[in-house]
């Protein structure tokens, strides 16, 4: 294992703490316990957002803190939940006196020390309603598994749940809001190699070097199937389907169409994904009237890509056009 | 005889051994069938529960003894076994309320509180692959004795093997809770780690009472 | 090799084509010659900037060109200069009278094929001026060399000579704080491993489990010094130290700190190098004003980062402040 | 005798031959001390001369036909050697005019001039280790034959045994120029991809020269 980290017990403390250096415009880093959060603190009388969840990930959470888009983001152990405790100081510092939401990944360790927090939370007096993102299609949602996990879909439900507190909306509106977000966006995987985490030293899983794994998650969990190596064509081919056919998309729909890194593919690669997902929905008449490509919910040094596709109507597309100031996005302002 | 604040602090001390013994098994099991850090989250947590009871005051009720386990280990533990073993400490501690002593009724209303706490945060039954399935029989085990009469130590011996029994009763089956339930047929074969620490964590209960009354 | 693309000769084609789909409101894409300009097309009355050289280092240039920066970038093959062709189509295309400004990293080809294209731009009856940038201090700048490379610190250069032209600064203006700014910024990169080529199909060197490859190029050419791998503060200490003499920044200047990621290295590993570097220039009494961290010039997925640090002055600031538009860069609009 | 539009034709036609003959030997050289496209590249770019040719009208001077070549190079090879070599037949094309018919004297103002144009692009000198180290003793020799009265073919067979020689002599040699240079020492005992490809170029001269006298 080659990083460039000090002792791999300080990865994340170093990192955040670097962050908090590199951004005192856009956030504030208190460091124990940890949490980023917006530099210009609590906003009074509107909605606050928490996210967070394991490290390993950036720039999500982190990054996505800033007017228009998170109050505070909660980083975790790599690949592991943060316990309640950061969680709810977060919680207390954002509350602006009009609730809070959580946003979380559907992960059993994140759900339980977000669920716990919250209780806390609402111990204290604070308003919490969560809204749990499960946009991975790759696993079958039934009574056998813990359900779909949250993957890069979760940048979408962080933006225009943030544009409804920003523009003043209350929890419940802002809930409602998240929750529709959520229900109408899929994402699907794929690895061509895992990345190393920093106190394993090993990578989470070995590909062959004529393998790619399909359906992978974020924290370098098995996928759905190995398969031999395919051009890029054929490979999005294989990740749009299943997603097309869960919601399902259809002809007419407006959609957001995000490629995703997973930390170690090139942008090159990212855009060779995204000119064939986009010409695969032309033809099947969905219009891609939003687009975000590039690393935004990262798996580590990962080599391989999500595509998220989320059904816009015109209050989420108004939701994901509103201005954001954060490391990460940034626009209209 | 009934058991007090010393049972408490004697379950907490044998605790802290028996998982920092076991943190490798712990470790090795949670790597095949999860991410292989269940023995070090467990061992961070109880570590940090040791440290809190050098200032525990004497003149705790074991309910304060055990929720001061239960806030520690949610803050310290993370993923999903620290939430969902902070729990049943807390919804246990809250079943006994500020008694002082506490008979065999009161250890099985602690069990039965702890397990249930476990499945209002975790959703799992009998038979998900999960430290339910150590708890669930425990928690019958515990109840029957008690009806028979049997004293708080017998109790929680009852508990104790059925815990064992059921920890090894996930060997076979195909997880439908927590990061397991993602490898399908793949977990079959594997002991669940939450099931035995659980079950370790019972045992060192029934040890400890045993060791009050000697 | 494993990449998501499809025939390795179509590589650059289709990720630009792709780059092209995906943001039709900031630039446009000409296939043929292929150069990337800004979907407004040329700007009447304002100095034009176009830069270029081997593609592979995205999103240099073309996530770079939109308002506020550069107006058109005109992609090579990987690693391989463009041809004048392309830079000249690009150079007619976006002159909206004032003059073109040709950003050019220093390496024999780009300069060359830049310069043949001013001519054949001249000859049109287009003014093009150029500013070649050699921020790399790992290089030896003799005359037993090429001269110093040009890597991270061509950002900075098109970012205030974008801002500069904006503003509606003649072209002597822009050449003259391009020069500027390439005279205040000194970048060092070190790699981790390499990237691959997609028509070589392997790395472009191979460094052992334990070694690190300080003095790196964004070509995966050979760099100062091979060593073993060291802790991430002492990587940074080996980077900053010649960085720092050479220009030399004193304590009370006030800078631009940017850790740029080549690629490979997740965004945890780059808030580590920036952390330190922090706390390295702030005991100097070097002031960090401003911030950028991040992957903005690749070598494909080559893991590793480079530490880039420019003196500002005030008009400096002002323009590396100024609004700015890109697929890349986006801030006050 | 004197050499016209013919001699160019074939020359183009020899050239585009060797170069592709050769691709992987300059792969392989440039590979060494480079990064290993300069085969690549002007196989990449005559054989895109060889396509421009085919519509090349028959009534052309001996300058147009070399300004084609010049224009196609530049458009087509990229790098550090299309923009260089482009230059060379460019101003050696000026050089010439519009002379039907080459004498020894035209020969060698755009040998020289072909040259020059090398120099003004990447101002390389004698021993750097690029190209010139080919062009120059081609020029010198040429310019000496020429003096002597020796024919168009004598003073290009004169050019091309120079060059091979020049190219053999960039062996021992650092690099100043170019991105070999970035090697130092490294370089040394390899011979420059450009000056053997250049000499190459300048013996398809000869060879097609000859061809027209017999
Ligand atoms: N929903 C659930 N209900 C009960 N127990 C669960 C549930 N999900 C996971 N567990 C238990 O948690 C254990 C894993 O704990 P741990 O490894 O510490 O957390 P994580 O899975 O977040 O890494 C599993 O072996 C299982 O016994
Ligand atoms: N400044 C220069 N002057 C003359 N020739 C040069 C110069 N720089 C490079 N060359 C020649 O170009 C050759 C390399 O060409 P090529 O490999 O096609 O381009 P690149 O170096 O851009 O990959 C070198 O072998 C050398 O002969
Ligand atoms: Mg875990
Ligand atoms: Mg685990
Ligand atoms: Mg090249
Ligand atoms: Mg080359």
């Amino acid at each position: 294992m080659k990083k460039l980290i000090n002792d791999p017990k300080n990865v994340v403390d170093e990192s955040v703490e670097g962050f908090g250096l590199a951004h005192p415009d856009i956030v504030s880093v208190t460091p124990d316990p940890l949490f980023v959060a917006r530099a210009s603190g609590a906003v009074s009388g509107k909605v606050a957002i928490v996210s967070g969840g394991g490290s390993g990930h950036e720039p999500l959470h982190a990054g996505f803190v800033g007017v228009g888009m998170l109050s505070a983001a909660v980083p975790g152990p790599v690949f592991t939940s943060p316990t309640p405790d950061p969680i709810v100081a977060a919680t207390l510092a954002v509350d602006g006196g009009a609730g809070v939401l959580h946003i979380v990944k559907n992960y059993t360790g994140d759900v339980l020390n977000f669920e716990t927090a919250a209780d806390l939370a609402d111990a204290e007096g604070v308003r919490v309603a969560s809204v749990v993102v499960d946009d991975d299609v790759a696993v079958k949602d039934s009574l056998f598994t813990a359900g779909r996990r949250g993957v890069a879909g979760t940048v979408f439900v962080e933006k225009v749940a943030g544009a409804a507190a920003e523009r003043g909306d209350d929890l419940d509106a802002v809930v409602a809001i998240a929750t529709k977000a959520n229900s109408v966006v899929r994402t699907m995987g794929v690895a061509l190699a895992a990345g190393i985490v920093p106190h394993a030293g090993e990578p989470s899983f070995v590909l062959a070097d004529d393998e790619i794994e399909i359906g992978i998650g974020i924290h370098g969990e098995p996928g759905r199937e190995r398969i031999p190596l395919e051009p890029a064509d054929a490979i999005v081919d294989r990740m749009l389907a299943p997603i097309l056919e869960d919601l399902p998309f259809a002809s007419g729909d407006r959609v957001l169409l995000f490629v995703n890194g997973m930390g170690g593919t090139p942008l090159v690669e990212q855009y060779i994904v995204y000119r064939h997902a986009a010409k695969v929905l032309a033809e099947k008449g969905i219009e891609v009237a939003r687009t975000l490509v590039g690393n935004f919910a990262t798996s580590l040094e990962m080599q391989g890509v999500s595509i998220t596709v989320a059904k816009l109507d015109d209050e989420l597309t108004e939701l994901w056009d509103a201005p954001v100031e954060t490391v990460a996005l940034r626009w209209g302002r | 005889m009934s058991l007090g604040l010393s049972w408490v602090t004697a379950w907490v001390a044998d605790t802290v051994k028996v998982v920092s013994d076991n943190r490798l098994h712990l470790i090795d099991l949670d790597r095949e069938i999860g991410d292989g850090d269940h023995g070090e989250n467990l061992d961070r947590g109880f570590t940090a529960v040791k440290a809190k009871f050098e200032s525990l005051p004497s003149d705790s009720t074991p309910g304060e003894a055990l929720k001061l386990v239960a806030t520690t280990l949610i803050s310290t533990v993370g993923g999903a076994s620290g939430p969902l073993l902070g729990t049943a400490y807390l919804k246990g501690s809250q079943a006994i309320g500020d008694q002082a002593e506490l008979d065999s009724d009161a250890v099985v209303a602690f069990l039965t509180a702890a397990r249930d706490g476990v499945v209002l945060r975790g959703k799992a039954e009998v038979g998900d692959k999960t430290m339910i399935d150590a708890w669930t029989p425990a928690v019958d085990a515990a109840t029957a004795a008690a009806a028979d009469g049997k004293s708080p130590s017998e109790v929680l011996r009852a508990a104790s093997d059925a815990a064992a029994a059921g920890a090894v009763s996930t060997e076979p089956l195909v997880a439908r809770k927590g990061r397991a339930s993602y490898l399908g047929e793949r977990a079959v074969g594997h002991r669940d780690p939450g099931a035995e620490s659980s079950s370790l964590i019972i045992a060192a209960a029934a040890d400890a009472a045993a060791s009050q009354e000697g």
